[in-house]
């Protein structure tokens, strides 16, 4: 029996202070489990939480019913303070069956005192193979440790509407409103808002639901959280990294969206689809993401900074056309956001596998900058700031977010957006002949370049070798000056960088580097470990390419230094890798090259986020391995790794 | 002879420009080939219209004929072998302003460029776009293209290409929401200037195949049809390039072909025994994509802000 | 007045011998230099001499009569022993006009005190421009020390044929002949079998322009050199890159060949396009380079290892397709023959500029097998092995040549092809359903596939992840446990492969490394500054992915490392440049993050190959920075930049 | 029920091959969505012709339509988002023995495609191309595809698409070589299955456009075409398919057209006001690309060593 059993009646029941919880919903695809997620997200940043919402997708667009790998829903995790990351285990669960809780499960969702609310059906179906599937999951879930809580979900909706399936989300919600002492009001009108357009009825039906599942869960559940809460006075929003980049883009004035359609990057666009126009831009949808890209290419060239948003093997194909713009010194904006790969890959899922591509992936010399952000609100902050990049710099800027991002949703201060964010209108002035398309200057390469309408300004672009006028020039001199032009621009950038922060202390056992949406997930861990002594340290990158400056200095305080990523990398302890061949993780191998440090690493590729527990387990065993799992109160030591 | 100084911005838009306005540096193209012809006749359209060169962008991909943008005095792009139209696409979705023009070889257009092309036929932007079709790989040295005949020799079919050519102009022709679609040669030079012009004027692409003479691979090869009139047949239409009082010398065979009569072009397309000269089709009414993609252009800053806001608040909590 | 000017009659004349020249023909195209020239080549290499060929390319189809850019011809360097580049400055040079020299002048090709062989007939030119140009020319060439020498070659041939246009070059090749002392009959021969095709008239013509300018040549110069020659017993074959990388497609037994033209690689194509049907296989000239790779992928898919030939941008284009590749794992060859970059770039020039881009081009985890011919030779063989290496391991194979090897002609040992060089006819025995089509080996990765056609061995193929059976897999441990077998193939590799040999003593001051087409010109290099007693070796990479083992123990050997190669870096002196920023040339890079050893680089991107002079001054200036322009004999010193 | 095993090798090339050694994993389409009914009706195919599992080939793009492969058991390459078309050839250049089948969709083949599309049909090299044609991308949920109607809504067209769509038929009727071109629809069964019949046999490239219904994106889409018999014109002749005695009451609307008529063919795929469906051309005699990337099969290693032995002479010095 479980401890979290409903005795009939139960009335007052305790409430115990949580500093934060996770609680997801899950369903068969269709049965709304997303919305009851969606909302209580909502309602949860409304009180002044921490929250990370996260969609549980099936792969298929109509997978089976009851089946293990149809598993569709929403993760919400909400805390006192700001929540960076899905988190580890779930606290408590509501499932509409037994049977999508099992890819969860294989996911690691749950821990050791899980709260299943598990629709209860199920265990008087007329099929005898349902009925016994139920009755082994029940005892199965309890033998690993799974508190679970039969919840007679369909029958109770019964007494308010006639078809249980419509509506059996929202009476979840209500009972998880009463769980956690959330503020009915707003659950109510959030829940109004949501429904409005599909009219009265519904609304008065779905309150009637909240209401019941409230009540029900008032009279027969004998547990009971309430989530500590910071209180907050600025004002927030909440979205997904998808409608950030897409919000971001509107507010650095961008115009010109052009893209091809690619999971899981397709929303940016679907969001512009709807809204570009409303601050005067439009979408394009090409024929194909080399068209795509070359759309904004001639934007670029024409004077509009757009933007084209796509995936990995989207980006393998725009690929010619980037060496163009680097080449050509056209601003643009890419915002690629990574799926798991290669190839097609696991295009629903998480991976940070594309940052070598983006720097190293064209012919000949072709650097540009690369930029990643770690947070919902960098993704929408990003692009402002990439298209100042593109635009000072001249040149392509690859934005690398992720599948993780694109799904989480988080609140954040809502953004003030003002005029210098917008991309200034084209220059319309005459341009003095004299100065060339490509003035580079000596000691930073940049130039500025006139636009096809002024006057004076008549040239040839070109993707051929060419001098400072854009001839076509095959002078050995002249190529070699051409092609250092476009290198110092990184050098240039670089001096105005400051070190990235060192989240924790300044010097210690072991520093973590880590890149994009990691962020949250590494300096949880890191945090943990730090609050039992461990002297671990992090530093998140936002500039990839440039390199931030003062890596090797950070690096040579910490007795070793290693990256957490969601990509490939041969262990090192793998027998059949010698030491020599070993393959390692992106990010680890520029810093390597960079910086002469040994610069270990870690990295999986689970096409899903690392939970923060996994990345503490991990670091624990590098401090436990060396025996050194406190802190360390010396200064700063020698390091070894680096020789510069 | 002394010549105004090219540059001579300081009442450039007062005064006239003549044809000297127009020239880029030196055309490095082959003596002979049918790419000197064209460019002395876009400029002259250029000259003739008065547009000044700053309002002008040729785009371009790779190739012999792409070099074209840096022969004439305009803005250029000489962008990637195959893409001209996806770069023109981009200029034109902010640019009304600006008169566009793409120029692309067979194989930038009909191999490697193809489905930029069947595309940009669709979207119907306001361009002149002009094919010239030499019927073979000038740039990278003589390789079959996809409008080499059946039986020419080249370096990548020395026993000659296996396949019959593709027909640029019945292909462009069945794609929906064509609007303009015609042909010339670069060696009837005045037919050539009132395409361009036509087309030029046309609210809409505009697609020219011109036949474009490679002395240096290809010899001869529209000698046959370049020297036998009979060969070659005019179409005339006061919708198209109308009837001249002395075509009859020129062109014995000549043909009324209304370019609003889609079936009838596709016809005329298709005829293998003669080359047809002149505007096969022609639809000013044809959807123009250009007109979505300037929405909002010139939208205030404080407008923008307004409705960025707005977009926040719906996200609000 | 020249110290080789010509007395009218002088007769006998003392022949110097010389261990090895440089001997150039430049001209207008068309004017038939390039003809003389690879006659002089092949003439050469009959007589046993080492030959080097590179032919001089103007940048434009047709370019003008007497312009600085338009220079076409051909250099010869031949001598004792190998010769393996294409040298510094040239010793005799025989000019059609005045005017071309200036572009070989630019580009360094002369030296103080080579000798020009001019047509002098501008001397006299209707032109009052033509007659000042030439003069001045004459001029200014004596001031920087070249040795003018004014051959009235079309007046001679006028005494022979009417059109001395047609015909010159053979005239001058006479004269050429006579100037080092070849032999009569192997030139007569060989100008026999190249213009047999056009009729026995115009050989009967060449034969007396030939004989009438070895006559002038014997009546009027007064210096004469004989090339010191090695006997040599072995059959050789004399051919420039392109040809030996098609006839190793051949001889791997390769039977398709897809491509789209793309300078400059083309010439690969075009000789296969003549010949391998010759050996049952059969070119195909997609529409582009999307579709070629798709179609290679088909066929290797299909049962028939296939080879793809192509340069930068169309590399770019390949890029989505070799994911799929790697993913799928199937088995074919990419030849990517270089040429200057980025973008468009210098189609024609020489560049090693697409290393990065061929281990990191696509996104994801893309393990994948780089290797990089560095002789013309090596050319042929590393196609049958890069064939046998696709097959054994499963997957694309990146061979990297480049326009320098491409161009280059060199004799070499004439290969005995055998049967066990041919791809194995397709399996058609029936396939044990019981094996998965990836059953990867835990160990080495490795696994054998049934072919279409093959009964019981019926599967799906997909770029998606997948599992053993190429089911689509979303599962975390599929994903990690198939990117890892993928990975695992390149370890496999690794353990079976040695490390590179050193190229002088195994330890010193200065270890060079280089990859692809340099190694001839860094190894001449290395020779003359050791002859000076230079403590200098070199080691030459051919396996980029994955990197030779070995290399941290070579160099941990030598005070200090450097990488030379013809693409952009940063200098380490550039002042604009924070050491910090500092952007490294591609191998550097990569052997940076290997060994962690602080790899230094020196790199250029002249569009031209690096002349061992240019290296040499290069390596002398590293070594007397340190004041160490000789060798030391100690033991091999701690090697400073490797910390493991 | 006990079925025999699938895997049933032992002597699967003597005994009959029934339906059951043709599936797949279990197909994950929507309910209701045409990829059903035509994965069914291309395993009757390969059951009736008794083609065994092993000798088929079966290339697809990436989209919900080309997860066909996975739900078929044969040899199946489940390729790139456009590309199927290039990976078959592939396939076929050297390996005439295999039966080939292309499965691709209206994004995969009219967007991202077109250039391979084109193409192909003039290679026309033998193998079976079904398009299937939903109007939309179903895959990536819902964004405009070439063929979806002006004005239809979509997640990148919310407002409607701004462009008259594409008519596949007829711009492969307008490619050169162009060998079989025939309609039909996820809903008539028997027609679908008479058409993947005649172009299975057919010698060279045979192109079926799929009428496919979305029932969850494109719910209801073609309801007005599939309820209305009118608006189906059924096209018979001895040479497409014939007439059926049956065919009165389903196709009201019939027209015997003769499909070595091009000209025709093209009339006919142009019509607006009804969905043709039938064999629209087919030409037996077109060149065959395949028949010449073949040459050559099946040298002796000794001939070919002979033979490099001879160019390697060519080289000597
Ligand atoms: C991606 C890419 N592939 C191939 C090439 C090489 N290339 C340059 S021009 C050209 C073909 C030129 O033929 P066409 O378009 O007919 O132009 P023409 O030279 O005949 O005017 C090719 C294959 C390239 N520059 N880029
Ligand atoms: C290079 C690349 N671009 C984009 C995608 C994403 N993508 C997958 S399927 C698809 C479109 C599918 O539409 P369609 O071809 O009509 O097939 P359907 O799903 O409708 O059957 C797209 C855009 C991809 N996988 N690869
Ligand atoms: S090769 Fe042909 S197309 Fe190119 S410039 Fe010369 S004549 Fe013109
Ligand atoms: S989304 Fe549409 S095309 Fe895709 S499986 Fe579902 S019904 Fe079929
Ligand atoms: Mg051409
Ligand atoms: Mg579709």
């Amino acid at each position: 029996m479980s401890s979290a059993s409903m005795p009939e009646g139960s009335s007052s029941v305790a409430v115990q202070r949580v500093r934060e919880h996770i609680v997801e919903f899950v369903c068969d695809s269709g049965e709304g489990a997303q919305t009851a997620g969606q909302l209580l997200g909502t309602v949860a940043a409304k009180s002044g939480h921490g929250v990370w919402t996260v969609e549980i997708i099936p792969a298929e667009i109509e997978p089976p019913v009851r089946s293990r790998a149809g598993a569709s829903g929403n993760r919400v995790r909400m805390g006192r303070d700001a929540v960076t990351n899905m988190g580890d285990g779930a606290d408590v669960v509501v499932a509409f069956n037994e049977q999508v809780l099992y890819s969860r499960i294989d996911v690691g969702a749950f821990k050791r005192g899980t709260v299943i609310l598990l629709e209860r059906k199920w265990a008087e179906d007329q099929s005898q193979v349902v009925r016994a599937a139920y009755a082994d999951a029940i005892v199965e879930f309890g033998k690993v440790g799974y508190d679970v809580v039969e919840v007679p979900m369909e029958a109770e909706c019964m007494r308010v509407v006639e078809d249980p399936r419509r509506g059996k989300n929202i009476w979840a919600l209500g009972m998880v409103t009463w769980l956690y002492d959330l503020d009915v009001a707003t659950v109510e009108t959030e829940l109004g808002k949501k429904l409005r357009s599909k009219g009265e009825d519904v609304v008065a039906r779905s309150l009637e639901l909240l209401s019941a599942g409230y009540s029900w869960a008032a009279g027969h559940l004998r547990f009971r959280y309430r989530v500590d809460c910071a209180p907050r006075d600025e004002a927030r929003v909440v979205m997904n990294g998808n409608e950030a980049l897409a919000l971001g883009t509107m507010a650095a004035g961008i115009e010109v969206c052009s893209m091809y359609p690619i999971t899981p990057a397709t929303s940016v666009s679907h969001y512009l689809a709807r809204s570009l126009k409303n601050v005067g831009g439009f979408v394009h949808q090409a024929e194909d993401e080399i068209s795509a890209m070359g759309f904004a290419v001639g934007a670029a060239y024409a004077g509009k900074t757009p933007v084209t948003v796509t995936s990995g093997p989207g980006l393998a194909l725009k690929s010619e056309f980037i060496g163009l713009a680097v080449m050509a010194e056209l601003p643009l904006v890419i915002i690629d956001v990574q799926r798991g790969g290669p190839s097609t890959g696991l295009p629903t899922r998480v991976e940070q596998g594309d940052l070598l591509t983006a720097l190293f992936g064209q012919p000949g010399d072709t650097p540009k900058i690369v930029i990643a952000p770690s947070t919902i609100e960098e993704c929408f902050h990003d692009v402002v700031l990439a298209r100042k990049l593109a635009e000072t710099f001249r040149g392509p800027v690859i934005l690398l977010s992720d599948a993780n991002l694109a799904t989480g949703q988080q609140p954040f201060r809502r953004p003030v957006p003002n005029e210098a964010w917008l991309s200034p209108p084209v220059d319309r002035c005459d341009w003095d002949p004299q100065v060339p398309p490509f003035a580079w200057d000596p000691e930073t390469g940049l130039s500025s370049r006139p636009i096809p309408g002024q006057t004076g300004g008549a040239h040839v672009v070109t993707g051929l070798a060419h001098d400072e006028r854009s001839r076509v020039a095959y002078e050995s001199p002249v190529n070699q000056r051409a092609i250092a032009a476009r290198s110092r621009k990184l050098a240039t950038l670089f001096k105005s960088l400051r070190a990235p922060a060192i989240h924790g202390a300044d010097h210690g056992e072991l520093l973590v580097v880590g890149w994009g949406s990691t962020r949250g997930a590494i300096e949880e861990a890191v945090d943990r470990i730090r609050a039992d002594g461990g002297a671990v340290s992090s530093v998140h990158l936002r500039f990839l390419s440039p390199l931030e400056p003062g890596l090797a200095d950070i690096f040579r305080r910490f007795e070793r230094v290693m990256t957490v990523e969601v990509n490939y990398s041969d262990d090192a302890d793998d027998p059949t890798v010698p030491k020599e061949a070993r393959r390692y993780a992106q990010l680890a191998w520029l810093l390597r090259a960079r910086t002469l440090c040994d610069v270990e690493c870690w990295s999986r590729v689970p096409g899903m986020p690392l939970p923060p527990g996994t990345i503490e387990t991990e670091l624990r065993a590098r401090l436990d391995a060396v025996g050194v799992s406190s802190a360390r109160s010396e200064g700063p030591p020698q390091g070894r790794g680096a020789s510069a | 002879m002394t010549k105004l100084p090219k540059a001579w911005y300081m009442d450039g838009r007062l005064r006239h420009l003549a044809l000297a306005d127009y020239e880029g540096t030196t055309p490095r193209w082959c003596p002979g080939c049918g790419d000197h012809a064209a460019l002395a006749t876009v400029q002259r359209l250029l000259r003739d219209e008065q547009i000044p060169p700053d309002q002008a962008v040729v785009v371009s991909g790779i190739g012999c004929s792409s070099r074209f943008p840096h022969y004439i005095h305009t803005y250029g792009f000489h962008g990637l072998h195959g893409r001209p139209l996806p770069i023109a696409e981009g200029v034109r979705a902010r640019r009304p302003d600006l008169h566009l023009f793409v120029v692309t070889g067979d194989g930038d257009c009909c191999a490697i460029g193809t489905a930029h092309w069947i595309h940009s036929i669709r979207y119907n932007m306001k361009m002149t776009v002009m094919l010239f079709d030499n019927n073979i790989y000038g740039l990278t040295k003589m390789q079959t293209s996809p409008t080499t005949p059946k039986g020419g020799r080249s370096n990548t079919h020395p026993e000659g290409a296996p396949l019959s050519p593709l027909n640029p102009l019945s292909i462009t022709l069945s794609i929906a929401n064509v609007s303009f679609v015609a042909q010339t040669a670069d060696w009837v030079p005045a037919h050539f200037a009132s395409i361009v012009k036509r087309a030029h004027a046309h609210p809409g692409l505009a697609f020219i195949r011109v036949l474009q003479r490679c002395p240096h691979y290809m010899d001869h090869h529209w000698e046959p049809i370049q020297s036998d009139p009979r060969r070659q047949l005019l179409l005339f239409h006061p919708e198209g390039v109308p009837a001249q009082a002395n075509d009859q010398r020129a062109f014995p065979e000549r043909l009324e072909h209304d370019p609003s009569d889609l079936a009838r072009a596709r016809e005329v397309a298709s005829r293998t025994d003669v080359w047809p000269l002149g505007v096969l089709y022609r639809n000013p009414c044809a959807e123009r994509y250009d007109l979505d993609t300037a929405v909002g252009l010139g939208m205030s800053g404080a407008d923008k802000l307004a409705a960025l806001e707005r977009e926040l608040t719906q996200f609000e909590v």
